[in-house]
């Protein structure tokens, strides 16, 4: 599996203090990387430094191209789609067009758009009847699959996913992490995937990293990972 | 009855000056989230760069085109080097830097121009429309472009992926960014956009009131009242907010005299937002924390 | 008359000043005066919503400035201070104060609008500095008795509003009034010299009343209001802006009342070309000074010259803001005192002098108006003569009328 | 006494030290200018307390400044009060008005609470020329009044006295703004401004607290305004302009919203920006003037106040 996303020495800040002290990963194109750690160890401040939504040094390399230096827009348009912790919904406008949003940089090609959003109501049934909604009507549930949903309409080759499981009932997070299982393997989309849930998210991924304040700790294959005595106790709780 | 009749059509003319302007508004305010306190100064200015060029021999009609393009891009230009440094400031800041464009424009204007009033031309025919004493010609025009106006902001804002977008930005600028838009040109256009409106809403407007550097200080007034009463993230809202603005001032003048008009009109709309308090026509926003 | 020849008439004037007694009795100065200055000072809204009237006060530094270049007032260059008040009271007090207190002045002239001179106007006089030729027309600057160092500086509002009525109670007994007037001490001090004028038949002739407040977009409302009143004389007690509205729209609608437009909103480029000149065919007003761009003045020497003047030293003014006639005149009644001082450059001396002018003509006001103060007549124009527009320009007719 | 604590008091102790100094050692006009400064920092003041810590915007504390400076005016004028006593009257009936403009004002939020705040502004002046209040009021000739001698026989000019008290008016003034602000008041009126939900959640009453602070913020401004009306002699409508309350927002933004020092700052702002530009350029005062406000948004985007924290957190 070759790399698609690869970072080296990343070092990141919001102009204070240094959030994320040096760490180095990668994401195998079609595979699914997630990145474990406590509140506070700088999961979240890792996607943002990818996008560009930090100050960053280091180098971080993106299906070959050199990203670091490229403002959050340019990313987005090599394909890659962050779901933000938050959910980045745009409350006033309706469900469509959250999605229609997520097809901007395509915004010309009307049939693909037309396509894509036929697929993402197929995964999530529930935003088609929500459709003309306004979307800061709709539940935390909708707005996570409202997110991720806006995220595949740029047809991304990599989601970044920031703790979609954050404030949900267990029935939700379950369903949301089987599409997106889905949506890695049907629509070749390669994951990067920031959890607390280290159950859920370590049998999703094939590969995984630890942080503890902004370093890596460790790392390897999922398997490995959970099967670390350390990880059991404080991350599994078993 | 007939004076009646008589203030309601002057009102609805007023109104409709002030709904060209709320227009504006509703521009800046669904691309930034601001309300530009500088508008009416911008679109005075346009005005007299209208006048400049007419002056010099420019027909009407290539003066006024010339005057929307040349707006469009002052006012990106405006928003590119005197609001952007300002982008992340706290909100009252940046209505700090409207005051002072607002001082800035009106007066260099004032010094280019003098402070004498100017009559600015019209393109519509001096004699009223089937010969009423109700409605001028310009009048009538001047609605009739701010209607049109209005439904071609319409549509940009509800129909294209780069109205859309525009809306995004405004609401969400770090979301906008992860879907590939570039805020820092929504925020331009934005402006551009508003001040290209502007620029029509001072032209119909001059005529009427004449072309001076306080031309506006007023009817931003009423504009500001006539968007935020019909909703001021809604162009329908904003143009019948504006209409309704002109009438209510001229019945209430005419119904208890001029001397609290402005006092009793300003009540009145306060009274409306306290009972619908996203404007008559605005969208509700409900949010889930 | 072009430059050269007005320098020239300004050294003769000159040089005979030179050869009056007064120039050599001895030298007396009070502070702000000396051998080479005669420092004034000056209040001007170069901001705020009256900096339409700042260019008064540019105008009339420019005059000085034309002054000082051709040697000054016997020999001293006036230094003119003139500081922006913004039109706001609390400012004008501070500068003014600045001005008498920090820069010493010799004496207040002209300082503009009537809520900023009330500000200071017991300050200046408990100092005892005089407060002269102020640019507003209220009536209370003429007060010898309460406040004998303050001089009005142009016909009073309510002088100018008292003669209209008096013609139209000569032309029309029987009118029925409507009036249009300024919310402010500027319009309502016309409102009360008309109801002055008319005294007893006030009650019944005036049939209707409209305010309007500067910061309205148009008096449209307010005039259907006031046609629909049924009156057949109308009032315009305006500035410029709301009586060209005002004019045409009263045209447009279809109503003919003979219209009296006050003095200020009566100027031809300014107001009538801007409302359209045959909407104001039949309108009255009356006059004290030239209007610059009134065609039948075009060839009268002194409205040459101040457009010869404009050009060469105000190029930034427009000419035809009868603002600057204005000013041009104000500062060339002002040199007329100063000379008049001679070498006695005292607060006492000017105010003397002020309060003594006889049978003075000016650049700028009408043929025949002659200016006359005294010591208990502080109204220094109390001339106007009632006109009439052609749709061309203003036709003088009847008498010089005193007040 | 924390070390922060410490030294902003002896920053305190210094600053009146020398505001105590002034008036011994520069001329009378000069005093009336620091008094206009003290005066519009005590409004200042006021309007930080509402749109600084409480979050509401108002583009009409003029209406404010006015309704104290003519409750001042007309006591002194119609009943010979003396001037001390129009301050608390000034204050109450603002506050009175204030917390009733704040009941159904706190229903709106945002542009239109700028709007409404504005409405006052707007208003106000046509209600002071209005013919049934002209009695009292004077209408649009304004009411003319004496400046207070010094008491007690104290050798000191009408300026210095005049001084004086308004320093110790506004060293009470802040004195209290500051305890209300470090109280549990202080610390609800902030969680209403970031966390309206959360506040009300905890048990705040935002209702109650909204239109309280309105009132205590129209309560600081009244004061400044009767002040106002003492030391420039002379009320009118025109000296309330709707500029006033425009340059009253762009003082707590000059000085520092949401800071008890910035209203100093932002009243010398006031005070003298104006005079600058007029001494900058006779053509383009009103444009100098607004470079100012772009260039103070521009360097000091978080006031003087902020700008002075950076730099002693670059210092420390």
């Amino acid at each position: 599996m070759s790399a698609l996303l690869e970072a080296q020495d990343l070092h990141a800040s919001y102009g204070g203090p240094a959030i994320l002290k040096g760490i180095s990963f990668t994401v195998g194109e079609g595979g699914i990387t997630t990145v474990l750690g406590a509140n506070g160890a700088g999961k979240t401040t890792l996607l943002r430094a990818i996008c560009g939504m930090c100050h960053r040094r280091g180098r971080v390399r993106f299906a070959g191209q050199a990203i670091e230096n490229k403002a959050t827009e340019d990313v987005v348009r090599l394909g890659v789609a962050h779901v933000p912790d938050g959910r980045g919904t745009f409350l006033h406008l309706t469900t469509e067009e959250n999605l229609r949003l997520g097809a901007y940089t395509r915004h010309r090609d009307k049939t693909g758009i037309a396509h894509d959003l036929e697929r993402v109501f197929g995964y999530f049934p529930k935003l088609k009847e929500r459709r003309k909604q306004q979307a800061g009507t709709l539940s935390g549930g909708e707005q996570q699959m409202l997110a991720i949903s806006r995220g595949l309409m740029l047809r991304p080759k990599l989601m970044l996913l920031d703790e979609p499981s954050f404030g949900l009932a267990p029935l939700i997070v379950q369903d949301i992490f089987r599409i997106m299982r889905a949506i890695n393997i049907q629509d070749k989309v390669s994951i990067l995937l920031v959890e607390q849930n280290a159950e859920l998210a370590l049998d999703l991924a094939d590969t995984a990293y630890l942080m503890e304040t902004g370093q890596v700790v460790l790392s390897g294959p999922a398997e490995q990972i959970r099967s670390d005595p350390s990880v059991r106790k404080a991350y599994l709780g078993y | 009855m007939d004076a009646l009749l008589h203030q309601v059509f002057a009102g609805l003319a007023s109104g409709g000056i002030y709904a060209s302007l709320a227009l504006a508004l509703v521009m800046i305010h669904n691309a930034t989230n601001h309300i530009n306190f500088a508008q009416g100064e911008m679109a005075m200015f346009s005005t007299y760069i209208a006048w400049s060029l007419i002056n010099i021999g420019v027909p009407y009609w290539a003066a006024f085109v010339a005057t929307i393009v040349i707006s469009f891009f002052a006012a990106a230009a405006i928003e590119r080097i005197l609001i952007r440094p300002v982008e992340k400031a706290p909100v009252l800041t940046v209505v700090s830097v409207f005051i002072g464009l607002l001082l800035i424009l009106n007066s260099v204007a004032g010094w280019i121009y003098t402070y004498t009033i100017k009559s600015f031309t019209s393109p519509f025919p001096s004699e009223p429309p089937f010969g009423n004493k109700f409605v001028s010609s310009h009048e009538l025009g001047a609605i009739a472009i701010a209607l049109f106006v209005l439904v071609a902001m319409y549509l940009f804002f509800r129909v294209t992926p780069l109205g859309l977008a525009m809306r995004a930005a405004a609401e969400n600028p770090a979301s906008s960014r992860l879907v590939g838009i570039r805020v820092g040109w929504m925020l331009a256009l934005g402006w551009g956009f508003a001040g290209a409106i502007g620029a029509i809403a001072g032209m119909m407007i001059a005529p009427l009131v004449y072309l001076d550097p306080n031309m506006m200080a007023g009817i931003m007034l009423y504009a500001f009242a006539g968007a935020l009463l019909g909703g001021i993230d809604n162009p329908w809202g904003a143009v019948i907010g504006g209409f309704l603005m002109g009438v209510l001032e001229n019945v209430v003048g005419a119904l208890i005299g001029t001397e609290l008009k402005l006092t009793v009109a300003l009540v009145l709309i306060i009274i409306v937002l306290l009972l619908r308090p996203n404007g008559l026509w605005g969208h509700k926003v409900v949010s889930r924390v | 008359m072009n430059l050269h020849h007005l320098k020239r008439a300004i050294m003769a004037l000159f040089a005979l000043l030179a050869l009056t007694p007064s120039a050599h009795a001895e030298k007396k100065y009070d502070p702000g005066a000396s051998d080479t200055e005669i420092k004034i000072g000056q209040t001007m809204p170069y901001s705020g919503p009256a900096s339409s009237y700042g260019t008064i006060g540019k105008a009339e530094a420019a005059y000085f400035k034309m002054i000082n270049e051709l040697g000054g007032v016997n020999g001293r260059k006036i230094n003119l201070i003139s500081l922006d008040d913004g039109y706001t009271p609390p400012k004008a007090v501070e500068q003014v104060r600045r001005l008498v207190e920090q820069d010493q002045v010799l004496f207040l002239w002209q300082n503009l609008g009537t809520p900023t001179n009330s500000a200071f106007h017991k300050y200046v006089n408990s100092k005892k500095i005089p407060h002269l030729f102020l640019a507003t027309g209220a009536t209370k600057w003429g007060d010898p008795k309460n406040f004998p160092w303050t001089m009005g500086g142009q016909p009073t509002y309510q002088a100018e509003a008292t003669i209209y009525a008096k013609h139209l109670l000569k032309t029309k007994p029987d009118a029925k009034i409507a009036v249009l007037y300024q919310n402010d001490d500027y319009g309502k001090d016309y409102v009360k010299g008309l109801k002055d004028g008319l005294k007893d038949k006030a009650q019944s002739m005036i049939v209707a009343e409209q305010g309007y407040e500067t910061a309205e977009p148009s008096v449209d409302s307010q005039v259907i209001k006031l046609q629909s009143s049924g009156a057949d004389t109308f009032f315009i007690f305006a500035i410029p802006k709301f009586a060209a509205q005002t004019i045409r729209k009263t045209y447009d609608i279809g109503w003919k009342p003979v219209v009296y437009v006050n003095n200020v909103s009566s100027a031809v480029a300014n107001v009538l070309q801007p409302a359209g000149l045959e909407k104001s065919v039949g309108l009255l007003t009356a006059q004290y000074f030239k209007d610059s761009h009134d065609p039948q003045w075009a060839n009268s020497t002194d409205v040459k010259q101040y457009l010869d003047f404009m050009k060469k030293h105000h190029p930034d003014g427009d000419p035809k803001d009868s603002n600057n006639a204005y000013g041009f005149m104000q500062a060339n009644l002002l040199v007329h005192v100063l000379k008049a001082c001679g070498d006695n450059l005292t607060r006492e001396n000017i105010l003397k002098q002020a309060t003594s002018l006889k049978n003075l003509e000016l650049p700028m006001l009408l043929p025949g108006i002659k200016i006359n103060t005294s010591a208990d007549d502080y109204f220094i124009i109390e001339q106007l003569q009632m006109a009439r527009f052609d749709g061309k320009e203003w036709r003088l007719f009847g008498e010089l009328l005193d007040y | 006494m924390n070390t922060t604590n410490k030294s902003q008091l002896l920053i305190a102790l210094a600053a009146i030290a020398v505001a105590l100094v002034l008036p011994f050692v520069v001329p009378d006009y000069r005093i009336f200018q620091l008094t206009m400064v003290l005066i519009y920092s005590i409004a200042l003041l006021g309007l930080n307390i509402l749109t600084g810590y409480n979050g509401q915007i108002s583009l009409g504390h003029g209406a404010f400044y006015a309704i104290g400076a003519y409750t001042a005016a007309i006591m002194m004028d119609k009943a010979n009060a003396p001037y001390w006593s129009t301050l608390p009257v000034a204050g109450v009936i603002c506050l009175v008005v204030g917390f009733l403009f704040g009941l159904p004002a706190l229903r709106l939020s945002g542009h239109h609470l700028a709007l409404a705040t504005l409405a006052l502004a707007v208003a106000l002046p046509q209600l002071l020329k209005y013919k049934h209040l002209e009695h009292w009021t004077g209408g649009v000739q304004g009411i003319n009044l004496l400046k207070p001698d010094a008491p007690f026989g104290l050798k000191l000019s009408q300026d210095q006295w005049l001084y004086l008290f308004t320093l110790a008016v506004v060293v009470l003034m802040f004195v209290l703004a500051r305890n209300l602000i470090r109280s549990r008041v202080g610390r609800a009126l902030v969680a209403i401004r970031d966390h309206p939900v959360a506040a009300e959640a905890m048990g705040v009453n935002n209702a109650m607290y909204k239109s309280l602070t309105f009132g205590v913020s129209a309560l600081y401004t009244g004061v400044a305004g009767a002040l106002s009306a003492i030391a420039v002699q002379f009320v009118a409508p025109d000296s309330f302009p709707l500029t006033i309350s425009f340059f009253f927002l762009v003082g707590i933004v000059v000085g520092g919203v949401a800071s008890i020092w910035g209203p100093i700052f932002g009243g010398f702002f006031i005070q003298f920006a104006p005079n600058m530009a007029d001494y900058l350029s006779k053509d383009l005062t009103g444009a100098v003037y607004g470079v100012f406000l772009l260039l103070f948004a521009y360097v000091m985007p978080t006031g003087v106040v902020g700008f002075l924290r950076k730099l002693a957190s670059k210092s420390a």
